[in-house]
């Protein structure tokens, strides 16, 4: 192998301390969740057990936390499911020209760039004073979107930035209706895309606190719930429910990435002659 | 015809989303912040109450000061450790593979919990923390460093840790795109590296940075939580006055405190924007 | 598959804002020929072509096909094909898929469509890779995918817009022996948009050359390479040299010019060797250039460099005035 | 409908709104109690603008002043709490003993009672018609860690000792941070108050600022909003002296860590707080509700509560439900014979332990004021934002 | 601007992991030739331009430049300079600052770099586009700015990596003309990567034949496509039958063939039309391919279309025997 120039070395170190600086805290609480029965939120450790984990499945003093999990997972998937639907559309109509679509996307600059702390505010004025109920399957499923959408919005553009219109154009010349070239052309080439969006969709939801810390209503989100419990709880059970969202997130990317792997597999299954001459 | 038309239904629910749920909102904190309001209710009024007292206390000031100050060094310091990092992953890892590897390594704490990330910095920090315990005991000092938590250090801290791959990932997505052959363009005129990181990669670098800048920048005005968190409460930006004033019914206040807010994040937004072209980038 | 149809363009013209793309051409595209239309980059071609596949709208003037007016049907209803420069295989579909999509889009049922499509892969020779998808293939591989895709619709013309550029040269040469290998057999029209004369030259049975939007001139290409009618032509063709002759432009074949001991004194500009010839480069006394095509073996009788002296001579029935 | 369908939603702050309860009156009340823990400003927050979103409000006394003008509650009918009488004297009358006298702030019989089931404004003594029914209250002072101050402490004045430089820390709920303020502008001699639970614009300032220069100064190392960050604060040793809540100290405590709910010279700050009905209660729901407050005042809760250091309304009642061990220690001041354990089974105290500040009279009987809303309220909640955010 | 130094390859390899890209190569280019690399992709053509750059890192052997081996000095210390495929101009740099570049990486002030830059423009023709954006130019003048750019350090070798692919073939032939001019005029050493072997032999001094990571013939140009050595040079090359007889494999140009009344009988299995010539492709009974290059006159004096049956003759004399 070839030798490394020295700037190689330095920044291979600052890239594997900024790796530590990144995970260093998670490791940290990580490892503070299997303090013994008497540990408590700080070092030094009070024995190793597993006892805050299964107390994270006993009922706690106070709050619930896997109604709050479950709360979460539904409106992820509620919210993932919106996001890709509406992006996909939004993405579909501003490679048309069409009257509004400069405010349309300013719009939508906007709601990633506006304090979150604003759209709660928002919303939570508007249905007190209209008198409807806030609750997380609304408001806060509202609240959530306009922080998924511009996102997966953003993700459409770069999709379709590359995406080549000739294949609409054959598949036109193929006798494909506008729908059949939607359908059977444009969704299965950006399908990976779309993967990543909805990736993107469920663990914005699954993790947004801010937009929906006002919106959520009587029941709490699970992110909701862990902030109450940073207030409530002074065991490591909050660190050992933190150690297993953490978990969770990786399991869900865990579970995208090898769809997507799989999905290229099956496609490369027959041998390849790509880049030979005839 | 029918192809806005088309178009137009197509972008239509997200019309309506937005529409509802962030063009409605503002309306209203723009109502409401003329409003005026008791200890528990409020009520529909006309009046600058709540702006005379927002621009007549020197708090306002203070508040809006530190959260510049907090946006600004925190962009300072994610710049400079966001750029680091795509470089080297886009410069001086070799294989494609290792690239994204490497990449998604960065990415993966972006999954999980913000709030949790914050809290994990307090056991490390506290007084009797990790990081003073290993400071004591490598003799570096004798009493634990007071500064470490419940300080601007620690809120800024938090906000590196947090949005340092909000710069990371739009920087390293532009620098793939430069196409390398410029930097042996460079090497060829006699440029040495150091040369041809300030006059080839930077430039050609900026509207990556430029989106990175508008995700920390907002990011961090827009905070809350972390200010409260990591300060112990003792420091204040202007999100922490608004969420202070919604927990005490003061939502006219709130709201005036945030159309001010609005405003200042989208001017600082508009002048970023001027700089790149989004859509282009992407 | 049966012959092709007459196509008739009428006055098409095609504006893109300001720009005007297309002026107004007419031209008659007789059933089973093949149809090299060629010109420099941004003349119209592509422009045309999309215009009678349908991909573009027609900004005025009419397509005709078989005596319709198709300007208006949708790219699948006018019994043309398209291939595209790119080929734009789908990338998530089998080399079957791909080609049985048209198939699909018509809701034929499975059994029936990969019989078709297997039929094509038949004929382009290529069923063994029938599984695979299109990112396993070779350039060339590719290629035969999109034809076999392109006439699975059973078109009676075939576009096909810049077809070869995307291969290397050695690629590019057996591909246009497969094309007009195919074309033959199936006597269909195929219309074939490039910018290459050699490629315009070695398959049009007809050339129509395009410049600044409107058709120069068209016809048998032997007739436009040994006629040029305009200059434009002349130079786009190669091969020939544009001379002032008393106040008229003519054009001259660059190896029908004589390097020898007598006639018009000239120097050597470049010496390029092409293989079998040598072209020279002179520059007249009246600062004109002219090329002379000289035979290999001739040449290196006695070897000119840059700098010689050298006298052109030629056979004036050889001239051939141009239009101005 | 039968009562096992019946849901009541229940909110309060996570001080009282345990599941241990939930689950305690579907066994023996057989209805579904839903138990939903929020910070007080959100208690508040919900109290006075998202009527639909409760049945039973779990709020404090001070609250309901805020809250009860609003009209989203609906008086209770005293003839219907069937230990009415037990109650003890200061949500009645104010007093504690016929001779005591009534603490300054917003004493709980001020805001106790109304006029009528429609009337949005207080009455002065008993009615028939109570707004809140009482369940726990407690008299809270400064915590302290003695292993780290080694020293006694007497005075409020102390949380502003620049000997503790750093180390200390104030609540950030600006209603009862601004009472413990005073407590210490008062003790310090700074200020005398008419009525610290009715501050003047002058003394908010005042207060305000003294408490402003100590914070630039580096006094405090963090505030806290609820209990349990107190908890954290004191036991992971960043502050050594706080105004702190009385579980708090039993928390630390039971991590065997020294604390210390110092009592003062200058009396305690007390608090109360107690359920209230949602004006939408009605039919079956409303007879449950009336059902749950008894079944309240019976005493299950009031010892469950008692054993963590709150006090019940009704005491008597709890006592059954304690071990004498833990009424002598809890409630009358006396040593432990053997060691006290909380609820959920964490040792608070050894045998030989006594109560800090002793018995539920002492204690009781030291309440210099009561948490307060002020009629300078938006006022002093400006300033206390000015003070937090300089 | 001097001449150019000797340029020495001595067992120059270069390894990729598990893939040898050079395999040892030996050459000697002489000072002011003008040297075209050719071969089929992948053949290790780059990859030893870059080495010689000094953009790819040698694996074994070295680069020795007028005597010293400059194999690890950087690229801009060697004495080369590269000009790339796709220009690599610096997209936020003027023209004229692009050209400047290198001069202001040595710190020289801007009004002298900005002189010199103006000379290397005027040199290349493009003063008047000093000002634009790379973005703002042709293909033709992107090219021209690199070039200039390249020239300013005042290499003694100029290292081209497909300088034309990017053109279309109406300006290829152009800028392959300019280049071949400059290369004159300045007189320093031009090594030249193409895979188009008309390219190479228009404006090689010099060919260099590379196939599967070493040479397969090197020479002057005429050399090279009269005296293929090996069957792959003299298929690549093109123009060139290579026939079984008697066992060994011969070449035979393609000009060569004579289309008869006698000789061997064949079948045509496509014509085509070449401008001057007519490449008429033959199947003979042994079943092998022979090309056939008639003059365009002669071929239309009894035109033939595949399928007609034909003789073919050649003179033994030029056979030429091919190495196995
Ligand atoms: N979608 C479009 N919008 C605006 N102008 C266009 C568009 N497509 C083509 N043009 C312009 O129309 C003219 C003709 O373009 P066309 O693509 O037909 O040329 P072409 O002959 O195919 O060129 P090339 O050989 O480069 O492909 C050019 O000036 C081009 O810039
Ligand atoms: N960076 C690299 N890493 C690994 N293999 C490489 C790399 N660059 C080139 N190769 C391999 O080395 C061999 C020679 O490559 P090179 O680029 O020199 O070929 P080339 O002759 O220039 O081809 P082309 O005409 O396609 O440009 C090829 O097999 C190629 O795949
Ligand atoms: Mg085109
Ligand atoms: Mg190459």
């Amino acid at each position: 192998m070839e030798s490394r120039s020295r700037s190689f070395y330095v920044l291979a170190t600052f890239f594997a301390l900024f790796l530590l600086f990144l995970y260093g805290p998670t490791i940290t609480i990580a490892i503070l969740s299997f303090q013994g029965p008497q540990g408590g939120l700080t070092f030094p450790m009070n024995g190793v057990s597993l006892y805050w984990f299964f107390d994270l499945f006993e009922e706690q003093a106070v709050g619930d936390i896997w109604g709050a999990f479950r709360r979460s997972f539904g409106l992820g998937l509620m919210v993932m499911v919106t996001t890709v639907v509406v992006s996909v559309a939004a993405g579909l109509a501003f490679r048309k020209k069409f009257p509004g679509a400069g405010i349309l996307f300013y719009l939508a600059i906007t709601s990633l760039v506006i304090p979150s702390i604003l759209i709660s505010l928002g919303v939570g004025l508007i249905f007190q004073q209209l008198g409807l109920k806030i609750h997380w399957a609304t408001s806060g499923f509202g609240s959530q979107l306009t922080w998924t959408l511009p996102f997966g919005l953003l993700i459409m553009f770069a999709v379709f930035n590359r995406f080549d219109k000739s294949f609409e154009e054959a598949a036109r010349d193929q006798g494909a209706t506008a729908w059949q070239t939607i359908r059977f052309v444009i969704l299965p080439i950006i399908a990976p895309s779309l993967l990543g969006v909805a990736l993107f969709g469920f663990t914005l939801s699954y993790d947004e606190f801010a937009r929906t810390l006002m919106t959520a209503g009587s029941y709490n989100t699970l992110p909701l719930e862990i902030f109450g419990m940073t207030t409530n709880v002074t065991t490591p059970v909050i660190y050992a429910l933190g150690t297993l969202t953490t978990l969770f997130s990786f399991l869900i990317i865990g579970v995208f990435i090898l769809t997507v792997f799989f999905m290229q597999k099956r496609r490369s299954r027959a041998g390849s002659d790509a880049g030979k001459g005839v | 015809m029918t192809r806005s038309f088309t178009a137009w239904l197509q972008a239509a629910p997200l019309a309506i989303v937005l529409v509802g749920f962030l063009v409605a909102p503002i309306i209203m904190i723009v109502i409401v912040s003329f409003w005026g309001a008791t200890e528990w209710s409020i009520y529909p009024a006309f009046q600058f109450d709540n702006y005379a007292y927002l621009f007549s206390s020197e708090v306002t000031y203070r508040v809006f000061f530190a959260t510049f100050k907090y946006a600004f060094i925190t962009w300072a310091f994610t710049l400079s450790i966001g750029f680091t990092v795509a470089y080297f992953l886009a410069f001086h890892v070799r294989t494609q593979a290792m690239q994204i590897a490497l990449f998604l390594l960065c990415t993966i704490p972006f999954w999980t919990s913000n709030i949790i990330r914050m809290i994990s910095w307090i056991p490390f920090l506290g007084r009797n923390g990790i990081a003073n315990q290993t400071l004591i005991s490598w003799g570096i000092i004798d009493e634990p460093l007071e500064w470490l938590l419940y300080s601007d250090f620690s809120v800024i801290l938090a906000f590196v840790h947090l949005y340092t791959l909000f710069m990371v990932v739009p920087i390293f997505n532009t620098m793939m795109r430069i196409d390398k052959s410029l930097i042996e363009a460079a090497y060829d005129n006699g440029a040495s590296a150091m040369q041809t990181l300030w006059h080839v990669i930077v430039p050609l670098t900026k509207p990556g940075i430029m989106i990175g800048t508008i995700f920390v920048v907002t990011l961090v005005m827009g905070d809350f939580i972390t200010v409260r968190f990591m300060s112990g409460s003792q420091k204040a930006n202007v999100g922490r006055l608004i969420s202070n004033d919604i927990g005490l019914l003061q939502y006219p206040s709130a709201s005036a405190t945030a159309v001010v807010l609005l405003c200042t994040v989208l001017i600082v937004i508009a002048v970023l924007l001027r700089f790149v072209n989004i859509r282009k980038e992407l | 598959m049966g012959a092709g149809y007459d196509l008739e363009l009428v006055n098409l013209t095609k504006r893109y804002g300001d720009t005007l793309a297309v002026d107004g051409i007419d031209y008659h595209f007789k059933a089973g020929h093949y149809v090299c239309l060629l010109g420099p980059s941004g003349c119209g071609k592509s422009s045309t072509l999309r215009m009678i596949a349908g991909h573009e709208s027609v900004s005025s003037g009419s397509v005709v096909l078989d005596g319709f007016d198709v300007s208006h049907l949708p790219p699948a209803k006018r019994g043309t094909a398209m291939m595209f420069q790119n080929y734009a295989l789908f990338p998530h579909l089998s080399v079957r898929d791909n080609v049985a999509f048209s198939l699909r889009m018509k809701g034929i049922d499975k059994a029936a469509r990969h019989k078709k499509a297997n039929e094509l892969l038949e004929l382009v020779d290529m069923t063994k890779y029938a599984d695979r998808l299109p990112a396993q293939l070779s350039g060339g591989q590719q290629q035969r995918v999109a034809l076999a895709r392109a006439l699975v619709t059973q078109p009676k013309i075939l576009l096909l817009d810049e077809p070869l550029s995307a291969l290397d040269p050695f690629l590019r040469i057996r591909m246009r022996a497969e094309l007009k290998k195919l074309q033959r057999e199936l006597g269909i029209t195929f219309i074939h948009v490039t910018h290459g004369q050699d490629e315009a030259l070695a398959l049009g049975d007809e050339l129509v050359v395009m410049n600044n939007a409107v058709i120069e001139q068209a016809g048998r290409a032997r007739d436009v390479w040994a006629a040029p009618r305009t200059e434009f032509v002349a130079r786009f063709m190669g091969g020939h040299n544009v001379i002032n002759l008393a106040g008229s432009k003519v054009a001259l074949r660059a190896d029908d010019v004589i390097v020898g001991q007598e006639g018009m004194a000239a120097t050597v500009s470049a010496v390029e060797y092409q293989g079998g010839h040598v072209a020279l480069t002179t520059k007249t006394e009246t600062g004109e250039e002219v090329l002379a095509l000289v035979p290999e073996g001739h040449f290196f009788e006695s070897p000119k460099n840059p700098g010689d002296a050298v006298r052109l001579a030629w056979d004036e029935g050889r001239l051939h005035r141009l239009q101005a | 409908q039968e009562i096992k369908d019946i849901t009541l939603r229940q909110f309060g702050t996570g001080v009282s709104n345990l599941n241990e309860v939930g689950q305690k009156v579907k066994e023996d009340l057989g209805f579904t109690l839903e138990m939903t823990a929020l910070d007080s400003d959100s208690v508040t927050q919900r109290a006075a603008t998202q009527p639909d979103s409760f049945d039973i409000a779990d709020i404090e006394y001070w609250i309901c002043k805020k809250v009860w003008p609003t009209g989203n509650l609906q008086a209770m009918d005293v003839s219907k709490i069937k230990r009415y009488d037990q109650i003890v004297g200061i949500f009645k009358d104010g007093k504690l003993a016929p001779d005591s006298e009534i603490a300054q702030g917003t004493a709980p019989h001020t805001v106790g009672f109304v006029e009528g089931p429609e009337s949005t404004s207080f009455a002065n003594e008993q009615t028939n018609w109570m707004t809140l029914i009482p369940t726990i209250y407690n008299a809270d002072t400064l915590g302290i860690r003695p292993d780290l101050i080694g020293r006694p402490i007497e005075s409020w004045a102390e949380l502003l000792n620049p000997e503790f430089k750093g180390k200390a820390s104030i609540l950030d709920i600006s209603s009862i941070g601004i009472m413990d303020m005073a407590m210490v502008c008062e003790a310090m001699g700074e200020i005398q108050y008419a009525d610290k639970g009715n501050m003047t614009k002058e003394e908010i300032d005042k207060t305000i600022a003294i408490f402003t220069e100590a914070k630039r100064n580096g006094q405090f190392r963090a505030f806290w909003k609820t209990f349990d960050e107190s908890v954290n604060l004191m036991a992971s040793g960043e502050v050594v002296i706080q105004s702190m809540w009385s579980p708090a100290i039993t928390a630390v405590k039971s991590r065997g860590i020294d604390c210390v709910y110092q009592p003062l010279k200058e009396g305690y700050r007390s608090w109360g707080g107690g359920i209230g009905l949602s004006k939408s209660l009605t039919g079956m729901e409303l007879d449950a509700a009336y059902e749950y407050i008894n079944w309240y005042l019976d005493g299950w809760v009031g010892g469950f509560l008692m054993r963590q250091g709150y006090y019940s309304a009704v005491p008597e009642t709890s006592k059954e439900y304690m071990s004498a061990n833990e009424w002598g220690y809890w409630f009358e001041g006396k040593e432990a014979s053997e060691d006290i354990l909380s609820p959920f089974g964490d040792v608070l105290a050894k045998s030989g332990d006594t109560r800090d500040g002793g018995s539920f009279e002492e204690r009781m009987g030291s309440v210099a004021c009561w948490n307060a809303v002020m009629d300078e309220n938006q006022y002093m909640v400006r300033k206390w934002n000015e003070f937090i955010a300089s």
